[in-house]
């Protein structure tokens, strides 16, 4: 158990991508030479619930797949903001889109944690970018809040695992890096 | 790679020839890899009406001398026992898969080890079974191909337990071809079928499977008995970490195992003597081994997610030590290393 | 017993689920042999052979008589073995001397006699209900009654009343109270009323309602399978 | 195994008989006799002994399991049908004979039956009615006949309660796809049911599809019937309800 194991837990609607955030996130480490583990919460509760993705990632070998306090929660709709309250605690750094502050009611959003934070990555992938690279502005939303991995790893990893996309489409290889860019931006700029 | 489709590939690397299955949850993507699977390696599938079937299917198959296997969980391994009897009695070497979801009943689809004592005892006889309870996907691959081996070696009804948190998460595993690694595979034989001509070059085979007095059954039941009793020693598989000066010793099999490991570490950082048992053959049970690893300690704790299908096995293999045996039972859901130091912390 | 001294006794006893026809049946069979009669008992349990002659026709055979039933060993080998008719029953009219058939309890009844050839044909059959009132079906006198006209044809009863261990005098006497009433109201003799040796001092020759008693000796507790 | 072998005439004993073991132990005037003489016949004149596997259900049929002199496996109440289709997928060259009484095939076994058919699985299945349990001592079997008494119907099956009785061949030839062979034969035509037998077998050989064939059989031990009554109930009650003939033949190439 020697080193921080970083725990990661994503939740949202079913179609916003969560799982693809968790396993990418779990694959990018492990190609970075770090242990991992993703869980997808499955079952009856994935048809119609909150989905939810938990991902380890640390030096030594991952003990349970299954964890309760997240150091970084990520929650992308009203619900899952409700729902992931189980899985906070005082050293838990909670982030939401902005675009869900109008769904919320008093009372929904954590006050036990570390810090709570929002990000506009819905907003910037309609306006800015492509809406098919929301999940990819999170993935770097969560890469500057752990530090598990640089944009520079993980940028090595896409270019292996879709080198092929990329090369039939340069455009798409640009997309992908300037969304995990302005994502780690997102949380840089809340920062100060 | 999920747990799944570890066990897809380890079958396929293992030889399997033909898989029988019924879809539930949480081993359905082993039937999903495998059906993408088998046509490009000229292996075979069949989705059968019900898991009675697919257990009596595979039990055909490899009396045809083809290395079959099947997958189930939950419900599904209730409705096998059935099937897993009969290879018990007639000494098939079936391979079966079990994912273990929450009972009683259908219970969830998630996550559990509640099935610990049907995969072990299951059925009406004596539970001539091989059981290994796997904790990462690196050993789902490791022992589908070992279960394999056993199974045709010994002639037993072999069983690769996992749980539904397996089946579905992700993690590192290394595949590879057994004969790299100087495994070298046991070849399926038929028994019935056999070439030449019936009453020139060989006899009929009559495969037996019942028996019309009790002291016919009994010399058979006997017999596989003592086989069994001779072959466990070679079978037996654990691990364990420091037992030798251990106090207390903590017990749990399969993915439960890694959060009892990491409780331990951070109890011995602290230079408090807690020690780890693991067994990987729930049946046969390592007995000798467990005798030894809590030979010293004064207190047992064992953690499940069960309540307390794991101790009754671990009372039993140590019914001559007389000590306190304490149980973190969390039957059907996912027990974390904070819990068990926590309840560690009561006890040392 | 009443039945008819012939020139051959052919007798079958019939009854309810564990009545006990085959112990009744087995001393009949062997107060003929003591007599000096050639005798042939005959297994036709066809229901649910758990209790039947198969583990003791040694025994009997030893005490001299001819036994058509299977023997154990002869079933190793064939699997699940419910019931499967000797092949040597269909023809057994054919052998010489008295026949004690040994019918199972079912819902054939006395039709389970078809199976042996020239039996229901053949004017000296007996067929004899043996009834013990400690058995659920056949308790009240109307039970009995309806029991025994629906197995018709019948030629006697007999009270074979008893709680195996158990049992007292007053179950014996009262078994004879209520069979002795559905006799008469069947227009049927009652053949006799079995009693176990050891009640010979306090019973005597006949019980509380004249019937004789037949003092039998229990057998089938050892017959298991 | 047998031990008591005596030396009986037995005239014309089909080759892929098991000689040792008779005679065999089914009860006089028992119908799995003749079924079994007309699937011996049939692999006779076929020439397929080697070939032959024999899967046998639990019941009165599970005594056929020595029977012939040809690979046999018992299998578990009803599941004959499974291990059969296991074995056949399996090793493709052998013939498979899936052999089981009417509980069997229509009660314990009947989803594997109904999907057998709907996957016209490449085996035979030879279903042996005799309107009862026999084994377990005479009760009610699908096949029982409105009326008919058994040991759980003492008052006569009551269709109102427990249903009619099974067709089995008309329910398996409404659900088997092209190529399928089904028939209904009798012990008591005995040529028409080695016919029926040797071409579901044919059939099974040329990889058409399931075979399916459905004999009428007799249980004189549970009818409690001599045997005049118990031909009587073969040919006219029975037949009155389960019609003999070939219900589905697959059309031979070139036709």
């Amino acid at each position: 158990m020697a080193g921080k194991v970083w725990r990661v837990a994503i939740a949202g609607e079913g179609g916003q991508g969560v799982q693809v955030i968790g396993d990418t996130l779990a694959e990018v480490a492990y190609d970075e030479g770090k242990e991992s583990s993703y869980l997808p919460n499955f079952g009856l509760e994935q048809r119609g619930g909150v989905s939810i993705a938990f991902v380890q990632i640390g030096e030594d070998e991952i003990g349970s797949p299954k964890f309760k306090v997240a150091d970084v929660v990520v929650a992308l709709s009203a619900r899952a903001v409700r729902r992931m309250h189980m899985h906070v605690g005082p050293e838990t750094v909670f982030v939401y889109d902005c675009s869900i502050a109008d769904e919320l009611e008093a009372g929904d959003l954590p006050t036990n944690v570390k810090r709570v934070l929002c990000i506009k990555a819905l907003q910037a992938s309609k306006e800015e970018l492509d809406p098919r690279v929301f999940n990819m502005i999170v993935l770097g939303a969560i890469l500057a809040l752990t530090g598990v991995v640089t944009l520079e790893d993980i940028q090595k990893v896409l270019d292996k695992k879709l080198g092929y996309k990329f090369s039939q489409n340069p455009a798409l290889r640009d997309l992908n890096f300037r969304a995990l860019h302005r994502g780690m931006e997102m949380v840089e700029q809340a920062a100060q | 790679m999920t747990g799944n489709e570890v066990v897809a590939w380890a079958a396929l690397a293992a030889g399997a020839e033909i898989m029988f299955g019924y879809p539930i949850t949480p081993q359905n993507e082993i039937m999903h890899y495998w059906t993408r699977l088998a046509p490009k390696y000229n292996r075979k599938f069949l989705q059968t009406e019900d898991e009675i079937s697919a257990g009596f299917t595979t039990c055909g198959a490899i009396q045809a001398g083809r290395k079959a296997f099947t997958a189930t969980a939950g419900p599904g391994n209730v409705l096998m026992q059935e099937p897993f009897g009969m290879a018990e009695a007639m000494r098939l070497p079936m391979l079966a898969i079990i994912q273990q979801r929450g009972g009683p009943s259908s219970g969830t689809v998630v996550y559990s080890q509640q099935e610990v004592t049907l995969t072990t005892y299951g059925g009406n006889g004596e539970g001539h079974r091989i059981v290994y309870s796997t904790a990462n996907h690196q050993e789902l691959y490791d022992y589908v191909i070992k279960g394999f081996n056993t199974a045709w070696k010994y002639r037993f009804p072999t069983f690769v337990l996992g749980d539904g948190y397996q089946a579905k998460m992700r993690e590192p595993m290394t595949m590879y071809d057994p004969a790299e690694r100087g495994i070298e595979m046991v070849a399926p034989q038929p028994l019935i079928g056999l070439p030449g001509q019936i009453g020139k070059d060989r006899e009929a085979q009559h495969l037996c499977n019942i028996y019309s007095l009790e002291e016919e059954l009994y010399d058979v039941v006997q017999r596989f008995d003592a086989e069994y009793r001779q072959m466990a020693p070679m079978i037996e598989e654990h691990q364990q970490l420091h037992c030798e000066d251990a106090e207390v010793l903590v017990i749990a099999h399969g993915v439960v195992s890694r959060a009892a490991l990491d409780a331990v570490e951070i109890l011995q950082a602290e230079g408090k003597k807690v020690g780890w048992f693991r067994p990987i053959t729930l049946r046969p049970f390592p007995h000798a081994a467990l005798e030894k690893a809590a030979a010293r300690a004064s207190q047992l704790l064992v953690v499940e997610s069960a309540m307390g299908q794991l101790a009754r096995l671990v009372k039993e293999e140590l019914f001559m030590q007389c000590r306190p045996i304490q149980g973190l039972y969390r039957p059907a859901v996912g027990i974390m290393a904070d819990e068990v130091v926590a309840k560690l912390r009561t006890m040392i | 017993m009443l039945i008819t001294e012939t020139a051959r006794i052919l007798e079958a006893f019939v009854g309810e689920y564990a009545s006990g026809k085959s112990e009744v049946a087995i001393n009949r069979a062997l107060d003929l042999q003591r007599q000096g009669r050639t005798v042939t008992l005959v297994d036709l349990d066809t229901v649910e052979p758990f209790y039947t002659l198969r583990p003791i026709k040694r025994l009997l055979e030893e005490m001299g008589l001819q036994v058509v039933a299977w023997e154990t060993k002869e079933l190793v080998g064939l699997g699940e073995t419910g019931m499967i008719l000797h092949r040597e029953i269909p023809g057994v009219l054919r052998r010489q001397g008295d026949i004690i058939l040994d019918v199972g309890y079912g819902v054939g009844g006395a039709l389970t006699l078809n199976l042996v050839e020239g039996a229901r044909e053949n004017r000296d059959l007996r067929i004899v209900v043996v009834l013990n009132i400690a058995r659920p079906m056949t308790e009240s006198i109307p039970d009995i009654v309806e029991y025994v006209r629906a197995l018709n044809p019948v030629h006697a009863l007999l009270n074979n009343s008893h709680l195996g261990d158990e049992t007292d005098l007053e179950i014996i006497q009262e078994g004879a109270r209520r069979i002795t009433e559905a006799a008469r109201l069947l227009g049927l003799p009652v053949a006799a009323t079995t009693a176990e040796e050891k009640w010979r001092e306090s019973l005597g020759a006949t019980d509380i309602m004249g019937n004789p008693v037949w003092y039998i000796k229990r057998y089938m507790k050892s017959a298991i399978w | 195994m047998c031990s008591q072998v005596q030396a009986v005439l037995q005239p014309h004993m089909p080759d892929s008989w098991n000689k040792k073991n008779k005679p065999h132990k089914f009860c006089p005037g028992c119908g799995h006799g003749l079924v079994l003489k007309a699937l011996g016949e049939a692999i006779d004149e076929l020439g397929i002994k080697s070939k032959v596997v024999f899967g046998c259900d639990i019941g009165c049929s599970l005594l056929a399991w020595d029977f012939l002199d040809v690979d046999s496996t018992q299998t578990h109440h009803g599941r004959t049908t499974p291990v059969m289709t296991g074995i056949k997928r399996s090793n493709p060259d052998l013939v498979c004979v899936a052999y089981m009484g009417d509980g069997g095939g229509y009660a314990i076994g009947s989803q594997h039956t109904v999907n057998a058919a709907a996957r016209n699985e490449r085996i035979t299945m030879i279903v042996v009615n005799n309107t009862n349990y026999g084994m377990t001592g005479g009760q009610m079997a699908p096949t029982t006949l409105p009326g008919q008494k058994t040991e759980t119907t003492p008052y006569g099956r009551d269709v109102q309660e427990t249903g009619n009785p099974t067709r089995g061949p008309e329910m398996v030839a409404a659900i088997t796809p092209e190529g399928a062979y089904v028939a209904r034969g009798t012990v008591a035509n005995m040529r028409q049911l080695k016919t029926f037998i040797k071409r579901a077998l044919e059939n099974q050989i040329a990889g058409r599809g399931i075979s399916f064939v459905e004999a009428l059989s007799t249980c004189p031990t549970n009818w409690r019937t001599n045997a005049k009554s118990t031909w009587a109930f073969l040919e006219k009650d029975m037949t009155q309800y389960f019609p003999v003939g070939e219900i589905k033949v697959p059309a031979k190439e070139g036709e």
